[in-house]
């Protein structure tokens, strides 16, 4: 089952290109990576998958759903969740009512609330001390962290994430790909952006190459990895 | 100091007034990051209709007439509500993208708008009209100062409005949904949050605010005209932004301060320099503290 | 330059228009008009100063009309003083008052200098409506006749003239300072004050150079506008007043010279343009307003002279990318691809 | 792309300001042809139809309507018919200036009408240059007759008489000594209240609370005025302002318990202040130029109230009788020649609805004797006694 399918999507800003002309897609409970320098593309084919961008040409399906007119928030309440790149999280809200915005679509009752933040807050105990603090005050690892727990709330079909490694240590990196893995685990979907080629080809199945708004390569983890036209893309756009 | 004292008591109870508008001043600033100067008129043309559904509905005396007044004020709550959410909808949601002064100069045109549309409507028009239900003049006596039982009704009416408002902001989930909107659209939007619904609910609440006031001031002072909105759109304002804009408590506690400020003001200067008193303790504020009293959440976010 | 020709085009085929109006009519009404026409300009290209240039939201600016105004009336009236002479110390009040508001406020951000600078213009309002020296509610009747030498300026074809001249020195001043080192400061101001104090531009002080260049621009053109209505009163100089001048800047284009024009242009004949509907005519302005907004939100004659303009009082927006901002809405998903707006 | 065409954008702009100009070029010719035309006499009459004061202006209007209509079926003046030119003036200086122009560069007749002083004060050397007489409704500031205009003429006395009356019922009929006075900050209030301050002590009354009290005319909420009036010690109270805030004023007084007896002067007059005050309104006071003839003015008001359905406002009577004083001059010059009429008006004697009307040498209205009426039963009706002044 294609949990995502984009074929030909083209998405501009204006007279600026996004993405031209972009194939793929994502099997039902993979993770898979899209990888490529900055600018390549990457966060506008989130951007337009979540809906939050329009697209100009090619279409969007998600599982099978045609989703051009579907509106971005409901494509999260279908399941198609994206946790934003920089992280985004309410910083005047708290922790706690940050994962309760999480699921606040659900047609939840009181109880089942509680019921669901419990069980996140399982998943990701780091935020467990700091639930009443507001969500500002964390740590730049803890609000990723926050990030992807207010993504799961709402026990998505499909979760986007964009470069959850951004500006943390190598130990919060660590920490929050563990926690990757154990949301992938639960037979979540992943599709990960990420610039640290390494990092994702250890965690993803698949991956897509974006140079320039366009797939310049895909393939399996491992084929890609030692790959000499991987690096040749990163160098390529970067030396452009 | 008993003058003084009657003073502040009379200025806690124009706070009200000026508190309840505010809230709904507030709200939509805080969302829309807009000074919506057609709020004030919202409260001019919800006064105008209750003064034709009062004028055609009351019946008998005593209280009948109060109840007939409840219902009359919750229809005109409702329907100052949907008349905010239409102005939303026809002129602020398609222009979304545009520059807040852009945003701001159509608000101005709207209030125009409803000015003379009211100058223009038979039955409306520019006179002075005596509301059909006046407060009886009977109350009590603190500090050698008469208030009426209604103005203590209306106090706790707006209390009661303004509490519940803050309670839904801060414990309800569309509260939440508020707070995160105004703090950033696009991952509200990730939260699956419809962000146009929870603009048209903010102008809903802020419209039924202005409703409600609206109705307590036509009982109350017994008079309306279509120009009583600017006056009071503007005190509002000043009341949002002295108490912190964006902030519901402070908008309340904005309108109560105002309410003082001016009350004292007028009794050492006289009420010809009450504006004069009530912008120079503004600017005084201002300078000592720039985000107003509780304006800490908005100030770090700009 | 070559960018700026067209436009320089349009103000000067404006000035040649406007001077050769009176050789075609002599009708006092339509030149009455034309002389509130170019006194509501003047104000335009004063507050453009203020809110176009340094991108200062200015909610009282017929504070500074009035001062000069009021100066002018009190002391050509009680004190016998010509007209002239009246200017400059019209001038001076209008700066001092400038610096006394501006010093304590201008480093707020721009709604609460809005709420202030309204503030101010109420506060001169109610000066003048209570002292005795101002008239109180009554005004100034009996404002003296202009006179320039010998020159007796009575006619409304003799203050259309003057008040061209003013236009046009106001327009000069406008453009000069726009490419100045002073001007180029406050587009620096307005596009990104943090990153302006950043560079090393005193921001508090080119701020304050620009509410002062506005309160002179304004005292000026209250100074002579009090003789040509022989009689001022407060209710001239409130908050609609400031508002009328607000929105002929916003609908001609802020920051633009031309569109200072336009706009004021606009705001004083389209009302006067539907008298014949009495109380309908602000409606239909009220409309227009709405609808000139709605359809084109940079004004009719927007500045274009930089690439990737920034307006002043933007929602500070932070796109996802950094990058682009979509200008056009594209094919599908027209609610999602608005929200890019927005943070 | 169109938004960033520049030729586009000046061709949307300058279609826009050509169409504007050809508007309001065809909209103001149009009146002026139809003005233009000799064989009516054109009356202008600057009015407030739009802000605060437009109510005022429309009850004047109204009644100007009545008056011209009524004497045009009666064979017009001097063989012409009357045609009015309204234009809105709407209380503001520049907005006056304009409605002054274009009724000069219509050619109109003669003027008659404005409500608010300040809007008066701009006209008068523009209808004075243009030498077309001018027969001010209800605008009576003192101010007006200073100007040495020749052209200009007063319906309305100066509302100094009010102040006398109410000073001199205050001693001799009320022996209230302590009066405070509040004024409304409008151009006839603080004229007024002036009077009255001077009235007091000449009187040898005291002003309670050493000053007179002020409040925007804009203000709804009095209590803190209220409480300066209570905290004096006031046993009287003089109201300078309108019916509108007279009637809240009244009913927050009574709530607040202040049993000062309440004076409003003329222009606290009208059914509003009746049905706003209600019980609080009971037994207030009010002055009021006499009209002597009061079968007139109750004709007057019943053809007002079958014609326009709603009571006649305060002004409406003066509104009335300043179309009747323009037609009586135009008769007795048998001529609708400006300057003819001017020098027709200085000799004005007759009684119109609101008395007996004579000008004195600089336009002012003669011999308007006052009377103090209290409101009883739902109405005004004169008091019992009235002080000798």
């Amino acid at each position: 089952m294609r949990a995502i399918e984009l074929v030909n999507l083209s998405v501009y800003y204006g007279p600026v290109r996004g993405v031209e002309d972009v194939s793929l897609y994502v099997d039902d409970g993979e993770i898979v990576a899209l990888l490529g320098a900055n600018g390549a593309g990457k966060s506008t084919l989130l951007k337009a998958i979540s809906g939050i961008v329009g697209t100009k040409r090619g279409s969007i399906k998600y599982f099978g759903e045609n989703f051009a007119k579907t509106s971005a928030h409901q494509r999260v309440i279908r399941g198609l969740v994206h946790v934003p790149e920089g992280r985004r999280i309410f910083t005047a809200l708290t922790v706690r009512e940050n994962l309760e915005l999480g699921i606040y679509s659900a047609k939840l009752k009181h109880g089942q609330r509680t019921e669901r933040f419990d069980e996140v807050l399982e998943m990701f105990p780091i935020l467990k001390e700091h639930a009443t603090r507001l969500a500002g005050m964390l740590s730049g690892g803890e609000q990723q962290v926050l990030a992807i727990a207010r993504g799961m709330m709402s026990k998505p079909r499909v979760l986007m994430i964009d470069e959850p490694s951004l500006g943390l240590d190598p130990q919060k990196v660590d920490i929050v790909y563990d926690l990757l893995e154990a949301v992938a685990a639960t037979g979540t979907t992943v599709l990960l952006v990420e610039q640290n080629v390494n990092l994702a080809l250890e965690i993803a199945t698949r991956a897509y190459v974006l140079q320039q708004g366009s797939v310049a390569l895909s393939g399996d983890s491992s084929t890609l990895a030692s790959d000499p036209r991987l690096s040749a893309a990163y160098l390529g756009a970067e030396s452009d | 100091m008993t003058l003084l004292m009657s003073e502040i008591l009379n200025g806690l109870f124009l706070g009200a007034f000026f508190g309840l508008v505010a809230v709904g001043y507030s709200l939509v600033y805080g969302i829309l990051r807009l000074i919506n100067f057609a709020h004030g008129d919202f409260f001019m043309v919800a006064a105008f209709v209750a003064y034709t559904i009062l004028g055609s509905s009351i019946v008998g005396h005593g209280h009948m007439v109060w109840f007939t007044v409840a219902w009359v004020g919750l229809l005109v709550m409702v329907a100052t509500g949907l008349l905010a959410v239409l102005a939303n909808r026809l002129v602020y949601h398609p222009m979304r993208r545009a520059a807040l002064l852009s945003l701001m100069i159509a608000a101005l045109g709207l209030s125009q708008v409803l000015e003379n549309g009211v100058l223009n409507i038979p039955g409306w028009g520019s006179a002075y009209l005596t509301f059909p239900v006046t407060s009886p003049p009977n109350g009590f006596t603190v500090l050698q100062t008469n208030f009426s039982w209604f103005q203590l009704i209306i106090v706790l009416i707006a209390g009661f409005l303004s509490l519940g408002v803050y309670l839904l902001v801060g414990r309800t989930l569309i509260g939440k949904a508020m707070r995160a909107v105004s703090e950033d659209r696009i991952a509200a939007v990730l939260m699956g949050i419809n962000v146009d619904l929870v603009i048209a609910v903010v102008f809903f609440i802020g419209g039924a605010l202005a409703g409600a006031a609206a109705v307590m001031t036509g009982v109350y002072y017994g008079q309306i005209n279509y120009l009583m909105g600017w006056t009071v759109g503007l005190e509002a304002f000043t009341a949002a932004v002295l108490g912190g804009i964006g902030n519901i408590g402070g908008a309340v506690l904005g309108g109560v301060v105002l309410g003082i400020a001016q009350s004292v003001g007028t009794g050492w200067f006289g009420a010809e320099w009450a504006i004069v008193v009530t912008f120079v303790a503004l600017v005084l504020l201002l300078w000592l503290r720039p985000t107003g009293i509780l304006g800490e959440r908005v100030a770090r976010r700009m | 330059m070559a960018a700026k020709l067209p436009k320089g085009g349009v103000i000067l085929a404006f000035i040649a228009v406007a001077a050769l109006v009176p050789q075609f009519t002599n009708n006092q009404y339509y030149l009455s008009v034309g002389y509130q026409t170019e006194m509501l300009i003047c104000l335009a290209l004063g507050l453009n100063i203020v809110v176009g240039y340094a991108g200062l939201l200015d909610l009282g600016f017929a504070a500074f009309f009035a001062i000069g105004a009021y100066t002018t009336a009190v002391l050509s009236v009680n004190h016998h003083w010509s007209i002239i002479a009246t200017i400059v110390p019209g001038v001076l009040i209008a700066v001092v008052c400038a610096v006394i508001i501006g010093l304590p406020t201008l480093r707020l951000r721009s709604d609460y200098l809005a709420v202030v600078t309204l503030g101010f213009g109420e506060i001169i309002q109610t000066i003048a409506n209570n002292m005795s020296m101002t008239g109180g509610p009554t005004g100034i009747y009996g404002i003296p006749t202009l006179t320039i030498s010998h020159i007796v300026i009575q006619t409304p074809v003799a203050f259309y003239y003057v008040l061209l001249v003013l236009l046009l020195l106001f327009v000069l001043i406008s453009l000069r300072v726009r490419h100045s080192r002073i001007g180029r400061a406050w587009l620096c101001i307005r596009e990104d004050e943090d990153a302006a104090q950043a560079m090393g531009i005193k921001i508090h002080r080119y701020k304050l150079y620009a509410y002062m260049g506005g309160a002179v621009m304004g005292s000026l053109t209250g100074s002579l506008y009090a003789p040509a209505l022989s009689a001022i009163s407060p209710p001239s100089f409130g908050f609609s007043e400031s508002l009328l001048i607000l929105m002929a800047l916003a609908i001609g284009g802020m920051g633009s010279v031309s569109g200072a024009i336009l706009g004021g242009m606009i705001v004083v004949i389209l009302p006067e343009a539907f008298r014949q509907f009495a109380q309908t005519r602000l409606l239909v302005f009220g409309l227009v307003l709405i609808i000139v907004m709605m359809t084109r939100p940079r004004g009719l004659l927007p500045e274009n002279a930089f690439r990737g303009f920034r307006w002043p009082f933007r929602r500070r927006v932070a796109p996802l990318d950094g990058a682009v901002i979509p200008m056009v809405a594209t094919a599908s998903s027209p609610s999602a691809s608005s929200e890019e707006d927005d943070r | 792309m169109f938004r960033n065409s520049k030729s586009m954008r000046f061709a949307t702009s300058g279609l826009l300001v050509t169409g504007l100009v050809a508007l309001s070029i065809s909209f103001q010719a149009g009146g002026v042809a139809s003005a233009a035309s000799k064989s009516n006499f054109v009356i202008g009459v600057p009015l407030p139809m739009t802000g605060a004061e437009a109510s005022a202006g429309t009850e004047i209007f109204n009644a100007m309507k009545l008056a011209a209509s009524k004497i045009n079926s009666q064979g017009g003046v001097a063989g012409h018919k009357i045609v009015l030119n309204e234009q809105d003036s709407a209380c503001d200086a520049t907005t006056a200036v304009n409605a002054a122009n274009l009724l000069v560069s219509a050619h109109v007749n003669a003027i008659a009408g404005e409500y608010c002083s300040s809007a008066a004060l701009p006209e008068q050397p523009i209808f004075s240059r243009a030498g077309i007489p001018v027969v001010f409704a209800a605008a009576n500031s003192p101010a007006l007759l200073t100007g040495h205009f020749k052209n200009t003429f007063l319906t309305l006395a100066s509302g100094s008489g009010d102040a006398a009356e109410a000073a001199a019922f205050f001693k001799q009929d009320l022996k209230e000594t302590k009066i405070a006075i509040i004024d409304d900050q409008s151009a006839y209030g603080t004229a007024i209240a002036d009077a009255m301050s001077a009235d007091l002590r000449s009187n040898g009354l005291t002003l309670a609370g050493g000053a007179i009290q002020a409040v925007p005319a804009t203000q709804t909420d009095f209590s803190s005025v209220i409480a300066a009036v209570k905290s004096s010690g006031a046993t009287g109270i003089f109201w300078t302002g309108y019916y509108a805030q007279a009637a809240l004023l009244v009913k927050q007084l009574a709530a607040a318990g202040v049993k000062a007896t309440f004076v409003g002067s003329e222009a606290a007059i009208d059914a509003t202040f009746i049905t706003g005050a209600g019980s609080a309104g009971i037994g207030t006071y009010a002055t009021e130029f006499v009209s002597p003839s009061g079968k007139a003015i109750n004709l007057f008001n019943a053809h007002y109230r079958k014609a326009f359905k709603s009571a006649p406002g305060p002004y409406s009577s003066y509104g009335y009788d300043a179309i009747q004083i323009l037609a009586r001059a135009g008769n007795a010059a048998k001529s609708i020649q400006p300057s003819k009429i001017i020098a027709a008006l200085r000799k004005t004697n007759f009684v119109g609805v609101t008395g007996r009307i004579k000008f004195s040498p600089v336009g002012a209205r003669l011999g308007m004797p006052e009377e103090v009426l209290v409101v009883k039963n739902g109405q005004y009706v004169k008091n019992s006694v009235q002080p000798k002044l």
